[in-house]
């Protein structure tokens, strides 16, 4: 078997147990993850509940599962957020090149000279807590390094020959982006939204972590794992969860998206 | 395993001197959640500020145990007859840090400083806007300071007492560098201020000249035996390491804990949880000029969900008091009258929301991670809202956008927490007003208005007792907030403290003992 | 190369202008205020009227920024709207806090990634280089928070061996200041070796491709020798840029981990600072963290000649 | 019979782990104490690595699945790798192909060419610094003393190839393999080297096994023959009886690969010019830095140029002469900064009403196979494309003009569906060919079209080009840097140098009688081969340029 094939597998399974979780959560879940019992509270994993209770007696389990959904559906809209924007000005500027290019690049190197957790940070103190917020500050968070990668994918498609061809046929410019460079830039942009699919996880739960994040009672992974941290040394199972999730996740992302940057990247095979 | 760990040991044995645990044994180590403001009594403060500064710094008077007002740097006053001149006559012997001993001319040109500075934090209490302006401080010989009001006021020497007010504390000139900015305190109490490290932390050394008065400690008159050689603050913000650092025994004292945490601690052997309410208020405001929540009806039936004994009992841990009267639990002026609260009714909600006309709209109750008795209440609250049908909805915000919220009057129900209010009638003062004059006002009502002030201005207690009765029928009757308790401030102490004990909420460290 | 060094940092410019511009207009933006934080539950307008002024933050917008600018030009980032404390040097004495942490973590990640990245190169899809992919895969996927947090357990609390809190400059007492940067940077360096140890591997694998490793094999040089002297030196170049950027980004403050491990660094004072609404010092952070940054990539632009000769810096 | 220096015995070499995948099957020959063997083949028949594991330094996924290689009567697969790495350096000496990756960068001249005298020689760092000054010298490097203290990117391919040689021979080994030791190289400097290594192996009573693509060249030089395909051995032997009476099929049309002059052609000097370009210049600017100020670089400096209607003119050149400037210019792909190009005898100038026609009757075919056609697009959509501005045709007709070119460039209905990356170099380029003239265009430029690909699939693909031009009638300029192929097609040759036309005129004459001394430098560069009664026979066109030339046309 070929190495990104076990990768795909590896990865694969991981992120199908995840995103079956965040399906059926979105229907059915053991408890409601919302309802306090606080005659329950801290209740190690049992019988009655699996993975046990948290510090307001809420089903564990019904609460992963409630937050796998919460957790997919911000990192995709993110990274889809970030693709666009990524997109748009990445093959703008990249073909546009002169002034255009310019401007883009220095607002760009601007927001890039910033870790891209303290923007987020700054962002969402302005747009509030809020899951629009989030997606909104994450995106822009994470905007710039798309642009770059576009971008030098299309400056560098832009030498092939394929695209002189194009020139050579008569075919106008916004036709040859749309149809020759758009599409073969796809590939490092897939391999680049993979990885920072888990990173916007990642930053989520360490906005969470700092007191910022998806406010609850909506559980995400993060902010399970900050309201857990308390409770850490008496309930383990609080912050073992949530943390195994998180780094389970993120391990089959990390691993399928090796697969897809074998398939996409040959020059990097194997890695 | 046991060789690296002996290895480990010996390296570490060679830094002993420098980690806190390790230390010269009469070191107490505190923690602080974040770093004080400055070191000077009264301006650019917070609570925390308060807590550390007012171990180095003494006023003319103190708030005693029970919030009377106790002599502190006088040994007593009088007040003349027209209730506008106040009398002090100094403990003589009195010693600064620097080894100056304390005159009429010293206290006289303190308090002028601190009253007339822009940045004073009471400055409102003393110049007129709230109530009586200080017309004049005067020295009278060495060992008497009269200070002259332009009306009577009830509430003068509790203002000058308030930990707020930096106990309106009396300090050295060489506080102050050449150029009148501040260096740092050179002052009377029993802890001497020493090296402040930004960030990290500060250190008090016991003041081996303070002079000791009274037989007993009393709030923060009485007795300041300094029984430890000094106090390291460590600036920890993170509640799980401090608990760590606890258990470790690098802290010695946490005195804010959230509830939660100390109550884990409680079960733990050595530990001694502090908890004391302070006249501090944990509420839940209403916004009366929300379209919705502004029928009373409507803020009734939020009431009537709510099982308030419940939500105090989980928010603490068992360790807070339901108190349904702004009139503390701990005050004189707590009575029957006041044990009088909030009926737990579900039943009831149908009826009042039906009532209220209301349909199932939203309502959003702001909360904060700050504070972890706010954000837990706010969590009870909506389930307990939503299991009798009204749609609450949670939005956490970051403490300083909430506290803009509050300033603004922006939200339907926040919970909050008001600061430690030391009389009933602050308590009250507080809350009631003008919203058109004052965004921030919860309680806007004019009788109740003239209450609180005629209150503010009566010296007599029953006369007191009997407008605080009239204000709490008031009060539950309108409903403008939820009251659910007092402030409660707990502290844990690790195995090797004896005699530590916390007042109003304040980390005092006389008296505290740290065995070895 | 000083004029190359010139004309990059001429052209970050605009760059930093921006950037205070963006840092200025953003942090008003945010709601709330120091002068309201300050006076808690106390405001009322007059009180917060006064504040402000004493702060400075009385004046429009445009106004501050005006003022601030011309400061900062000349080398002066302004004071602490809470306490007065300069700026500048309270951006350095953090600054060096987290630099002293960052700097043993990335040189210890590099000494230990390396050689993992072009070991599994060298024995690429070989038993080892399973082992040690895995592994770095396995450290990219575990958050910092959580790994700080359980080594805080087990190594502060379970096992006792080191000091769960509290913070000594190495410059005041080496020896315990090394002792208190061993949990935040083992965690650092573990999350960071995940990332080199792939990249040192990619850019090795590039490299044992080429002919001149063949050549060097041919000259009759022993595997270890060609490892060391011919694949070390060229595979280094990508892993140094890589390096540049980690650093970059770090050097900006490891929030996270200073919070876990309660040290007072510059990620925590930016974070703080924004809490607080600390305005000239979130503003003077951020222009000192983009500086950095820019700095950073600059001198690794100018020591990249080292590992590629045929690179020079102009 | 004595005993060989080398004799590979029945080798077979797989991937690791898929013993039946192999890549190598039986191959045996012998290498005698001296000699100079060849061995000929086109990629992908294992020629490489057959070379790489006499030495035991086949790439770590491939390894030896049977038969053996001996030195002197050793196995070098059953020896311990220190035994291999004794033999490495010293007696067995490889140069590789690619001069640009086969020193390390990073590492000074010295420090790599001391490596193998630490290792095996016992010299004091004094002497061994003279060893390699001498044979610094001896390779003709100028300046030693500053070589040995510089990089190797501070040198042309050219001199680094001699430092490869050098390093080599630095110890003479008994055998030296140079892997496709010049195909990297310019056709002027390839000669050269080749001669230097010639000579000093001889002079060292080396014995040399020579790999390459390039029959007439190895013919020219070696004694002996082997001639690889797909993995095996087809026939070996002494180079005379190869060439003279090739056994195998795949040795004859290996040797009828080999470019003939094609029969002249008679156009018409008076037919009107279909494309003309008049004093055309084109400049590179370099951008103004802040302290930078800005440059300009001239590529193009006042050409003239007319192809008239059906004919195939030629543009050769060494690199760095601006043909491919030139071409990519009348194009269109490079802006011009002063002088026209003109079609039908009309100027035209890109954005005018008048390029759009031009544009669609001027094609291009480029270099580059693999980087010319879209790689995600289907064969079917590529071909398409080139008929997007075609108003007349309908979807139907367009299918079925893609489907008929294609079917004339000789790839039948299976490939439509396919992508490029399906396809092999030599069919890549038929669809190049074929998007390029299904518009039915009357002018097609072709770039290098054939200079990556194999020489019998080269042939192929020429011969088609022909074809298609005799057919559709097209005009053609035909940019190389390979004469031999020039030959075979073109009507007129070009000759530029430095972005200038220094010669022109008609093939034969040029290839003839040359008139300029660059012409016939480039000429002397590639060895002939003719038939005659008894088979072919191989020689240089002209005497190698003198060594002052060489050095001026560099």
């Amino acid at each position: 078997m070929k190495r990104h094939q076990r990768n795909y597998i590896l990865g694969g399974a991981p992120l199908a147990c995840f995103l079956g979780a965040a399906l059926i959560g979105r229907f059915w879940t053991p408890f409601n993850p919302m309802r306090i019992d606080l005659r329950s509270k801290l209740q190690p994993p049992g019988a009655a509940h699996w993975l046990g209770t948290d510090e307001f007696g809420r089903d564990l389990l019904s609460r992963l599962m409630a937050a796998a959904g919460t957790s997919v559906s911000i990192s995709l809209t993110t990274v889809f957020f970030a693709l666009l924007a990524g997109l748009t000005l990445g093959v703008i500027a990249g073909y546009a090149r002169g002034w255009t290019d310019r401007v883009v690049m220095s607002l760009n190197d601007a927001l890039l000279a910033f870790p891209s957790m303290l923007l987020a940070l700054a962002l969402l103190s302005i747009t509030g807590a809020n899951m629009y917020g989030i997606i909104l500050a994450l995106g822009m968070a994470y905007t710039p390094s798309m642009v770059r990668v576009v971008r030098g994918s299309v400056l560098s498609l832009r030498e092939r020959e394929f695209i002189d061809a194009s020139r050579i046929m008569g075919n106008s410019a916004a036709y040859t982006m749309l149809r020759h460079i758009l599409p073969n830039c796809l590939g490092p942009v897939i391999v680049l939204a993979t990885s920072m699919f888990g990173s916007v996880l990642l930053t989520e739960s360490a906005l969470s972590f700092l007191g910022l994040g998806v406010p609850p009672p909506a559980p995400t992974w993060g902010n399970m794992l900050a309201s857990a941290r308390p409770h850490i040394a008496e309930a383990m199972w609080l912050g073992i969860f949530p943390g195994l999730c998180i780094s389970l996740s993120l391990l089959g992302i990390n691993l399928f998206g090796d697969a897809i940057r074998d398939r996409f990247d040959p020059r990097m095979r194997g890695l | 395993m046991s060789l690296p760990r002996s290895i480990l040991r010996a390296f570490l044995s060679s830094a002993a001197l420098a980690l806190p645990g390790m230390a010269a044994a009469n070191t107490l180590t505190v923690q602080i959640t974040a770093d004080i403001r400055s070191s000077q009594p009264g301006i650019n403060r917070d609570a925390g500020t308060d807590s550390v500064v007012l171990n180095v710094v003494e006023g003319l008077v103190a708030a005693g145990d029970k919030g009377e007002i106790r002599p502190m740097l006088a040994k007593s006053w009088t007040v003349s007859a027209d209730g506008k001149t106040y009398t002090f006559a100094l403990r003589e012997g009195v010693k600064f840090h620097n080894g100056a001993t304390m005159t009429a001319a010293d206290v006289q040109w303190s308090l002028e400083k601190l009253i007339r500075d822009p940045e004073f934090s009471c400055k409102t209490f003393f110049d007129g806007s709230r109530d009586a302006k200080v017309e004049s401080i005067k020295a009278a010989g060495d060992h008497t300071v009269v200070v002259t009001l332009d009306r009577p006021d009830a509430m003068f020497l509790n203002y000058m007492a308030q930990a707020q007010c930096g106990s309106t504390g009396i300090v050295h000139r060489s506080s102050f560098n050449e150029d009148g900015s501040w260096k740092a305190p050179v002052a009377t109490g029993p802890f001497v201020f020493g090296e402040w490290k930004r960030g990290e932390g500060l250190t008090l050394k016991k003041f081996a000249d303070y002079s000791i008065t009274g037989d007993k400690p009393d709030g923060y008159g009485g007795r300041k035996e300094v029984l430890l050689d000094e106090v390291k603050y460590v600036v920890v913000p993170d509640t799980a390491t401090a608990v760590a650092g606890l258990r470790s025994g690098a802290l010695d004292v946490l005195p804010y804990l959230p509830p939660g945490e100390a109550a884990k601690l409680k079960d733990e052997k050595g530990f001694t949880i502090v908890a004391a309410p302070h006249g501090g208020l944990v509420t839940m405001l209403f916004q009366t000029t929300d379209p919705l929540m502004s029928n009373v009806a409507m803020r009734h039936a939020v009431i009537a969900a709510l099982d308030t004994p419940q939500i105090v009992d989980s928010v603490t841990y068992g360790l807070g008091i339901p108190n349904n009267s702004l009139v503390a639990s701990g005050s004189l002026y707590h009575t029957a009258a006041h044990d009088k609260g909030y009926v737990y009714d579900p039943s009831a909600v149908p009826g009042l929301l039906q009532k209220a006309g209301y349909k199932g709209e939203k309502i959003t109750i702001l909360t904060n991670r700050r504070s972890a008795i706010n954000y837990d209440t706010a969590i009870i609250a909506q389930a307990m809202l939503q299991s009798v049908g009204i749609n609450a909805e949670i939005e956490v915000l970051e403490w300083a956008s909430q506290l803009d919220r509050f300033n603004s009057g922006k939200y339907q129900i926040m919970a909050f927490n008001y600061s430690n209010r030391t009389d009933p009638g602050l308590a009250y003062q507080t809350v009631v007003g003008s919203k058109a004059k004052k965004a921030n006002t919860v309680w806007d009502d004019t009788e109740a208005s003239a209450l609180v002030n005629k209150s503010l201005q009566e010296a007599d207690p029953a006369k007191r007792q009997a407008i605080f009765d009239d204000l709490h029928a008031r009060f539950l009757d309108q409903a403008p907030l939820v009251m659910l308790a007092n402030g409660l401030d707990v502290g844990v102490a690790g195995p090797k403290v004896k005699g530590y004990r916390t007042w109003q909420g304040f980390a005092r460290f006389w008296g505290v003992e740290r065995r070895k | 190369m000083l004029k190359f060094a010139f004309t990059r940092l001429l052209s970050a410019i605009p760059t930093l202008f921006i950037v205070s511009v963006a840092v200025f207009g953003l942090i008003r933006l945010i709601p709330g205020d120091p002068a309201s934080l300050m006076l808690g539950d106390l405001a009322d307008a007059d009180a917060l009227a006064a504040a402000r002024k004493a702060m400075g933050l009385d004046r429009p917008v445009p106004v501050q920024f005006a003022i601030w600018l011309g400061d900062v030009v000349q080398g002066d980032l302004g004071r602490s709207v809470l306490n007065g404390q300069p700026v500048l040097d309270l951006v350095l004495h953090r600054f060096a806090t987290s630099a002293q942490m960052v700097l043993i973590a990335v040189g210890l990640s590099v000494l230990v990634a390396v050689p993992l990245g072009m070991a599994a190169a060298w024995r690429q899809n070989g038993g080892l280089d399973l082992a040690i992919v895995s592994m770095s895969t396995l450290l990219l996927s575990v958050p910092t928070f959580w790994l700080g947090l359980m080594i805080l357990l087990v190594f502060g609390l379970k096992l006792g061996w080191l000091p769960v809190l509290g913070y000594v400059s190495i410059a005041d007492n080496p020896v315990a200041g090394l002792i208190y940067l061993v949990m935040p940077v083992l965690t650092l360096v573990l999350h960071e070796v995940g990332i080199i140890v792939r990249m040192a591997r990619a850019s090795t694998l590039d490299v044992l491709r080429l002919d001149y490793i063949t050549h060097a094999r041919a000259k009759g040089m022993s595997e270890s020798a060609v490892l060391l002297h011919h694949a070390a030196r060229n595979a280094f170049g990508p892993t140094w840029t890589l390096i540049g950027l980690i650093l970059g980004n770090l050097l900006g403050g490891v929030a996270v981990v200073e919070t876990v491990f309660t040290i007072p660094g510059l990620g925590r004072l930016i974070v703080d600072s924004i809490y607080a609404r600390d305005y000239v010092v979130v503003q003077g952070c951020l222009l000192f963290v983009a500086l950095t940054y820019l700095l950073v990539n600059l001198v690794v632009d100018l020591l990249y000649p080292l590992f590629d000769p045929r690179v020079t810096a102009e | 019979m004595n005993q060989p220096l080398v004799e590979v015995d029945r080798l077979s070499l797989s991937v690791r782990g898929l013993s039946d995948h192999q890549i190598v099957r039986d191959v045996s020959f012998r290498v005698d104490a001296g000699e100079i063997v060849g061995i000929v083949g086109e990629s992908g028949s294992g020629k490489t690595m057959v070379a790489r594991s006499l030495m035991n330094l086949q790439p770590p996924a491939i390894s030896i699945s049977g038969g053996d290689v001996r030195f002197e009567g050793r196995s070098v697969p059953a020896m311990t790798g220190k035994q291999v790495r004794a033999l490495r350096g010293a007696r067995l000496g490889m140069v590789f192909q690619e001069p640009m990756t086969s020193l390390n960068p990073s590492m000074t001249i010295g420090r790599q060419l001391e490596e193998p005298l630490k290792l095996h020689a016992r010299l004091d760092a004094p002497r061994r610094r003279e060893r390699i000054l001498d044979i610094l010298r001896r390779v003709d490097i100028r300046d030693p003393e500053a070589a040995f203290r510089a990089f190797p990117h501070q040198f042309s391919g050219g001199m680094r190839q001699r430092i490869m040689l050098a390093s080599a021979m630095l110890l003479k080994p008994s055998l030296l393999i140079a892997d496709e030791p010049t195909t990297a190289l310019d056709a002027l400097v390839q000669r050269e080297v080749l001669e230097l290594m010639l000579e000093m192996v001889r002079d060292e009573k080396t014995a040399l096994l020579m790999i390459s693509h390039d029959l007439p060249m190895v013919a020219r030089y070696c004694d002996r023959i082997i001639v690889m395909r797909q993995g095996e051995v087809v026939e070996q032997g002494p180079v005379a009886e190869i060439i003279s009476r090739p056994r195998h099929d795949y040795t004859r049309e290996l040797l009828q690969s080999m470019p003939m002059r094609g029969p002249l052609r008679i156009i018409d000097q008076a037919a009107s010019a279909v494309v003309e370009v008049k004093g055309l210049e084109v400049e590179y600017r370099t951008k103004a830095g802040l302290l930078a100020p800005k440059t300009i670089k001239k590529a193009l400096h006042g050409i003239d140029l007319c192809i008239r209607s059906g004919e195939i003119v030629a543009l050769v050149g060494a690199s760095g002469s601006g043909k491919t400037t030139l071409g990519r210019c009348i194009a269109g792909l490079v802006p011009a900064s002063s002088g026209g190009i003109f079609f039908a005898g009309k100027v035209v100038k890109p954005g005018s009403p008048a390029w759009h026609h031009y544009r669609l009757n001027c094609q291009m075919i480029f270099q580059d196979p693999f980087g010319s056609l879209d790689p995600r697009m289907k064969i079917r959509e590529i071909v398409v494309e080139a008929l997007r501005h075609d108003r007349q045709a309908g979807r139907v007709e367009k299918a079925e003009r893609v489907r008929a070119v294609l079917e004339e460039v000789g790839l039948d209905g299976r490939y439509l569906d396919r992508y490029p990356h399906e396809l092999s170099g030599g069919q890549r380029q038929r669809v190049a060919i074929a998007r390029a003239v299904v518009g039915r265009p009357q002018f097609v430029i072709a770039d290098e079209a054939v200079s990556a690909l194999d020489v019998t699939v080269r042939t192929k693909v020429l011969q088609l080009l022909a074809d298609l031009q005799r057919r559709h009638g097209f005009s053609c300029l035909f940019i190389s840097h390979d004469l031999s192929v020039v030959e075979q097609l073109a009507d007129r040759v070009v000759v530029m140098r430095d972005g200038v036309i220094v010669e022109e005129g008609k093939r034969d004459a040029i290839f003839v009688a040359p008139q300029h001394e660059y012409t016939r430098a480039l000429l002397s560069a590639i060895p002939t081969l003719t038939r005659t009664d008894t088979g072919v026979s191989l020689s240089w066109r002209f005497a190698q340029a003198d060594g002052a030339l060489a050095e001026a046309l560099q």
